[in-house]
């Protein structure tokens, strides 16, 4: 089967399935384009952050500052399967998500500078990248805090009578919140289209979430809400691809959310602030062998859907670009004192920021629609039926 | 015009903006089939359907998030919470995220959203049921807070929150539900930020808002009866304050008291209390006094409960005491 | 087998487990008194709401009132399945998990009444029947919020070496509540002698569970949290007994917790206020049929265990019992306004309240002692084992 | 006397109650093999074992209110809060259970509590991780809310706040932990409900607490360049309020200035403002003043951050603002 030659040479984890029954695979194989755009996006994310903890230590960046590095498949793999006005949000530990959505690396960088041309003005910083124009909602500090939002996005999507879904992204962590019990209840109650994507990175902060969890494998609690359950191997972004095109595709057809929970590692502290005394160094070395870039890279030369140089090439681009990005933020200036008072109402008849607009001037050709007062809402929760009085 | 009660107004406030936007929808515990806990969303499941008058789960910080999130993305949800004091579990998205929305994403972000429904001493359920929680909330930029004390105040203040941009928190209080007052016919809205003069006077001003506007008024009747005339402002709205509004008062009577039915300790009353002091200072020629809940929690007990509250003896003495009489 | 024989007469609903395998049954048969006590505080609290109620109608009584009628075998049950000094905690619903505990009627009522002979004082009403003496600790009115309380209860057994258990009773919609996951995740974890009892009476005011639930049977649930999950049969006593007394032991060897399902029905209105107008008369009709307290009288007649003439001249005696509560209550007066500044804050030196003792001048033999200051904490939550450094 | 950091009198302060009381025990996230994650529970873990310094799931909600449950029965607990921006989610159990399980009880139940943890503008944190949350907790009966300045206050406070029979609300400013000052040796306790003097003066009065300690002081160096002598009060307790010590210090230098990091709205300063007029107006020689956090949100970008804050300069000239100065 094509499919599992994809996964042959990962060591991957198996794909499990708790709770609803999944659908049949879809067969997802990813085209020659998409692997290498998959490849790149790794790999930018994987530069980017490596340049971001430098600037860290140069102190242009400050606050916490939390990396990707290590669990960049996630995030490429989940972005590659779904649409581009696929819905998507996530926590505090979001560049990567932002960049593999396709948001601009320079104004990125800029926002961790904390200087007008980043995203938010910089006004959010390292926690809060918000690129709508990417349909990328964020960016949340408040761990569990999105979960609720995303239900709310997925929300409006079936209001609306859209085909989208929502991608949202959290920590293994986050799972012991009771936003998550609350949402999860909510959104399978009402067949939501969200894709709940659990980032199991084994630890929160200093907290391997074995020591606080009853049941740390966080699909198999999708039980608890008669959901759609599965895990996914975090390390292999073709294993990401295929199990998130299954599962989007289950969602898009209206058979309820997902919680997919996808194994991963990440490779630094939990923030720049975070010496990481709490794992072993040969955990940490043993995860490292499973490094997502390196996999696929050798998959790729392997069956020889591209050479070295080819890749080498890719990744003299990316360098470029992020050297680039770290210029651009550079050169940035910090906001202009008056924004102090910007963007804490909005005011009668103000429009919306468009980043890539006001900070480059480019002509923002997608953003998310707002629906027109008059929409038809077509949805019924539940069927109308009035009780009779009581004896 | 017709008379209504509050409940009644906010009734129509909810067809009418949801008739004319469909983007408007209602969701909290009990709004749908049992037509609302004060039955506030009477006749509204009916007619808009289950998609739009929502039965949640006893989940509210997740059905506040989750209507924050809507919002978000463009909907105009009106989020009933059964009352302030379950709310406090939702406060988190409340405040982290539907408050900083906009901040946090640059102005990328609008959260136009009302979180609606009843507050205060609502009769009789002692102390983890009969908080004022307006404070709370107004504390944070970010926010718009209303509460407005009549029928016709609370239909065009609603209609405006539903309206509004920016996420608003509707406090209603438990025992104006039933309270009539005339409610003009036909479409109006009454603006967010506007205090509202309830009773001419020129010896000294009441400043007050919600249930209380009633106490003040009965309060301003009685001391009529002594010669006293009291100028009666209804704030409606906590934040953003009219502070032209009362300061134009303060500064014709040169003497206030505030009446409240949350505590005293970092109350809206402290921060009209700065507002006069800081503003007005010359004006005055008494300290400003503050009628507000005692500052202890509420028993069952009627006695008890009836003793922590304010009362209109208790605004007439505070009334006496500025105008330093008897 | 003599256990299925004392279920015989009754329609039970099977007796499920989830999730972690149960203790092999302990064959709990109760005494011909312990049936006695069972059917007289079932009557007890049956005549006691129903005299409330009357008094609500005459205005004696106000505010929110939630009457127990029909879930009598839930709290009857479980107290005589458990230990006096076993804490015990409800939410608003708790006028019969009190009585059944062995509070005295007349204070009862007289707290209902909202005066000074109250169990607290007149302050706390029908929703916050606190009663130290025999450890039931109340009494909440925000739904789920004593799930949290409950978990620090058991905590606290755990931490002092205690072999005691604490039961917390919750409704089935409450589960809907982030505290219920949280709470349960770390009485889980943590191995908490806690017995949660979620009284599922399937709505939660007006609305239906399985409205608002993804998954209805809240015991299911359980293996969220690889907890022991259970079922019993809500009307009928002798289940409830035989499967707390299963649950109890459990917990009080050290396993865990459990999470308890009674499956219950509650007769009138969610409060005095609710006409109830959500529910169909047939469904009502259908559910009274099995009364809990007419079961365990005719199978005690049937058994021979006891006459028609000993029962009728118990519920004689209940009746009194409740009409003298009533005119007990009737005859206090009001709390001091003075006590309206006490009971905030604990004074230096203050002493507790001893209901009982205040009220009646009775000497109070029971009362919860406090852990001196240097006991010996001998509990390990996990094993000490500092990480070495990462690399 | 020896020279500690504000995080390390923390520690003694728990070191000592624990080994003085085996019913207090600590609870939060990471405060164990992490050794908290500013560090205040250092070396706990190794002392006191697992089941006394107890890292958490992150269930705030969940946490706060089992630590609630055990102070109910008899135990100790010391609930850490990673920061008191997370803990709105805990707000239900707080102010819903532990501020009122005295009163609902009828004096049956007490609540021996601390929940503590860092609040304030951290340093670059954006508006959800850098508010001030103080006036949340001051509103309610049933609380005790300290927020101290300096390392011996944060130490004796710490231990009173063990050992107090109610609940208490500890706020520590993040920006507080490294800071150094000189901390009695031995044993010793600083009683809740006493404001202090940090400086003696009898031109102005400053008003103020927890980090902004150091900046009252910093600007009453800078103003006694100028020939002002301020007097600067500590409140070190919030709720409830020394009013003794504030009123006789506004009664003798006649000029107040309130300088606190939080918003204003419904803010501490507002019932500190409330308090002065309403019982020092005749002392009073100028409207009090204010220094605030501006009414906005905290924005990550350095140069708006520090805009927003209170500041030597902002202070000084509220200071000259008072004594209708320049
Ligand atoms: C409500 C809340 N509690 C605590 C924190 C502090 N905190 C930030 S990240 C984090 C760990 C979260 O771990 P996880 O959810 O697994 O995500 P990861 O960092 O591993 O990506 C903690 C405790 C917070 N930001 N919000
Ligand atoms: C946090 C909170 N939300 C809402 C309410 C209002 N309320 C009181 S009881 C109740 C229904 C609870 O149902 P359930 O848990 O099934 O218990 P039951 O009443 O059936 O015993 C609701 C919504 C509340 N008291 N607290
Ligand atoms: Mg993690
Ligand atoms: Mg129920």
């Amino acid at each position: 089967m094509a499919r599992r030659g994809i996964r042959n040479p990962f060591e991957v984890h198996l794909r499990e399935r708790y709770g609803a029954p999944a659908m049949p695979p879809t067969q997802a194989t990813p085209t020659k384009d998409q692997l290498l755009t998959m490849y790149r996006k790794m790999y930018l994310v994987r530069r980017f952050e490596e340049r971001a903890g430098q600037q860290y230590g140069l102190r242009k960046i400050a606050g916490f500052c939390h990396l990707y590095i290590g669990q960049e498949a996630v995030a490429v793999g989940a972005v590659e399967a779904a649409r581009p006005d696929d819905y998507m949000i996530a926590a505090y530990r979001e560049h990567g998500h932002a960049l593999a959505r396709g948001a601009d690396a320079g104004m990125v960088m800029a926002e961790l500078f904390g200087r007008d041309a980043g995203y938010c003005k910089g006004k959010g910083g390292s926690m809060h990248i918000i690129d709508l124009e990417h349909y990328f909602y964020g960016g949340y500090g408040i761990v569990g805090g999105q979960i609720p939002l995303a239900t709310g996005m997925g929300w409006k999507s079936k209001y609306c009578n859209e085909d989208r879904v929502t991608l949202c992204f959290f920590g293994e962590a986050a799972a012991n919140q009771g936003s998550f019990h609350e949402s999860l209840n909510m959104a399978s109650k009402w067949k939501l289209p969200v894709i709940y994507i659990c980032e199991n990175n084994r630890y929160g902060m200093g907290t391997a979430i074995d020591r606080v969890a009853a049941v740390p494998e966080i699909a198999r609690r999708a039980s608890a809400y008669a959901m759609r359950g599965e895990q996914m191997d975090g390390m292999d972004v073709l294993a990401v691809y295929e199990a998130m095109t299954d599962a989007i595709d289950y969602a898009r057809k209206g058979k309820g959310p997902v919680l997919m929970e996808a194994l991963t590692y990440r490779f630094r502290g939990h923030s720049m602030a975070d010496p990481a005394t709490y794992r072993q160094r040969a955990e940490v070395e043993e995860e490292m062998k499973r490094d997502p870039i390196l996999k696929l890279r050798e998959y790729l030369v392997k069956k020889k859907i591209a050479k070295e140089e080819d890749l080498t090439a890719i990744d003299e681009e990316v360098k470029k670009e992020v050297d680039e990005a770290v210029a651009f933020a550079d050169a940035s200036p910090e906001p202009a004192l008056e924004e102090i008072w910007r963007d804490i109402l909005v005011e009668e008849g103000e429009e919306d920021v468009k980043p890539r607009e006001r900070v480059l001037g480019k002509k923002v050709e997608s953003w998310p629609e707002t629906p027109p007062p008059d929409l038809k809402v077509t949805w019924e929760v539940e069927p109308r039926q009035p009780a009779k009085k009581a004896g | 015009m017709p008379e209504l009660m509050y409940r009644e107004a906010l009734n129509q406030a909810l067809a009418e903006e949801m008739e004319r936007d469909h983007r408007v929808f209602l969701m909290g515990e009990e709004v749908g089939r049992y037509n609302g806990a004060f039955k506030v969303s009477q006749g509204l499941l009916d007619r808009f359907g289950s998609a739009r008058v929502v039965d949640a789960p006893i989940s509210e910080l997740g059905f506040a998030g989750l209507g924050t999130g809507a919002a978000m993305v463009g909907l105009r949800p009106v989020i009933e919470m059964m009352t302030w004091n379950f709310a406090i579990l939702a406060m988190d998205q409340i405040v982290n995220n539907a408050a900083k929305l906009r901040h946090m994403s640059g102005g990328q972000l609008r959260c136009p959203i009302v979180f609606r429904g009843p507050t205060g001493i609502g009769g009789r359920l002692s102390s983890q049921h009969s908080q004022s929680l307006e404070a709370q909330y107004a504390h944070f930029p970010g926010l718009k807070v209303i509460f407005p004390g009549t029928p016709k105040d609370a239909k065009g203040l609603l209609k405006s929150a539903i309206r509004d941009e920016n996420p608003v928190i509707m406090f209603e209080h438990e025992k104006l539900y039933s309270v009539k007052g005339e409610v003009p016919e036909g479409e109006y809205t009454i603006p967010i930020g506007e205090a509202d003069v309830k009773r001419e006077g020129k010896d000294v001003t009441l400043i007050t808002y919600g249930r209380q506007v009633h106490f003040s008024l009965a309060a301003a009747e009685e001391l009529a009866k002594n010669g006293i005339d009291a100028e009666v402002v209804d704030l409606r709205t906590i934040r953003p304050l009219d502070e032209e509004r009362i300061l134009e008062s303060v500064k014709k009577t040169n003497r206030a008291v505030i009446v409240e039915e949350d505590w005293a300790f970092c109350g809206v009353g402290a921060t009209v209390v700065d507002l006069i002091q800081s503003k007005a200072f010359d004006y005055l020629d008494a300290p400003v006094e503050r009628v507000t809940q005692l500052p202890v929690s509420i028993s069952y007990a009627a006695n008890l409960e009836a003793a922590a509250e304010p009362s209109v003896p208790r605004i007439a003495e505070a009334v006496n005491k500025v105008l330093y009489r008897g």
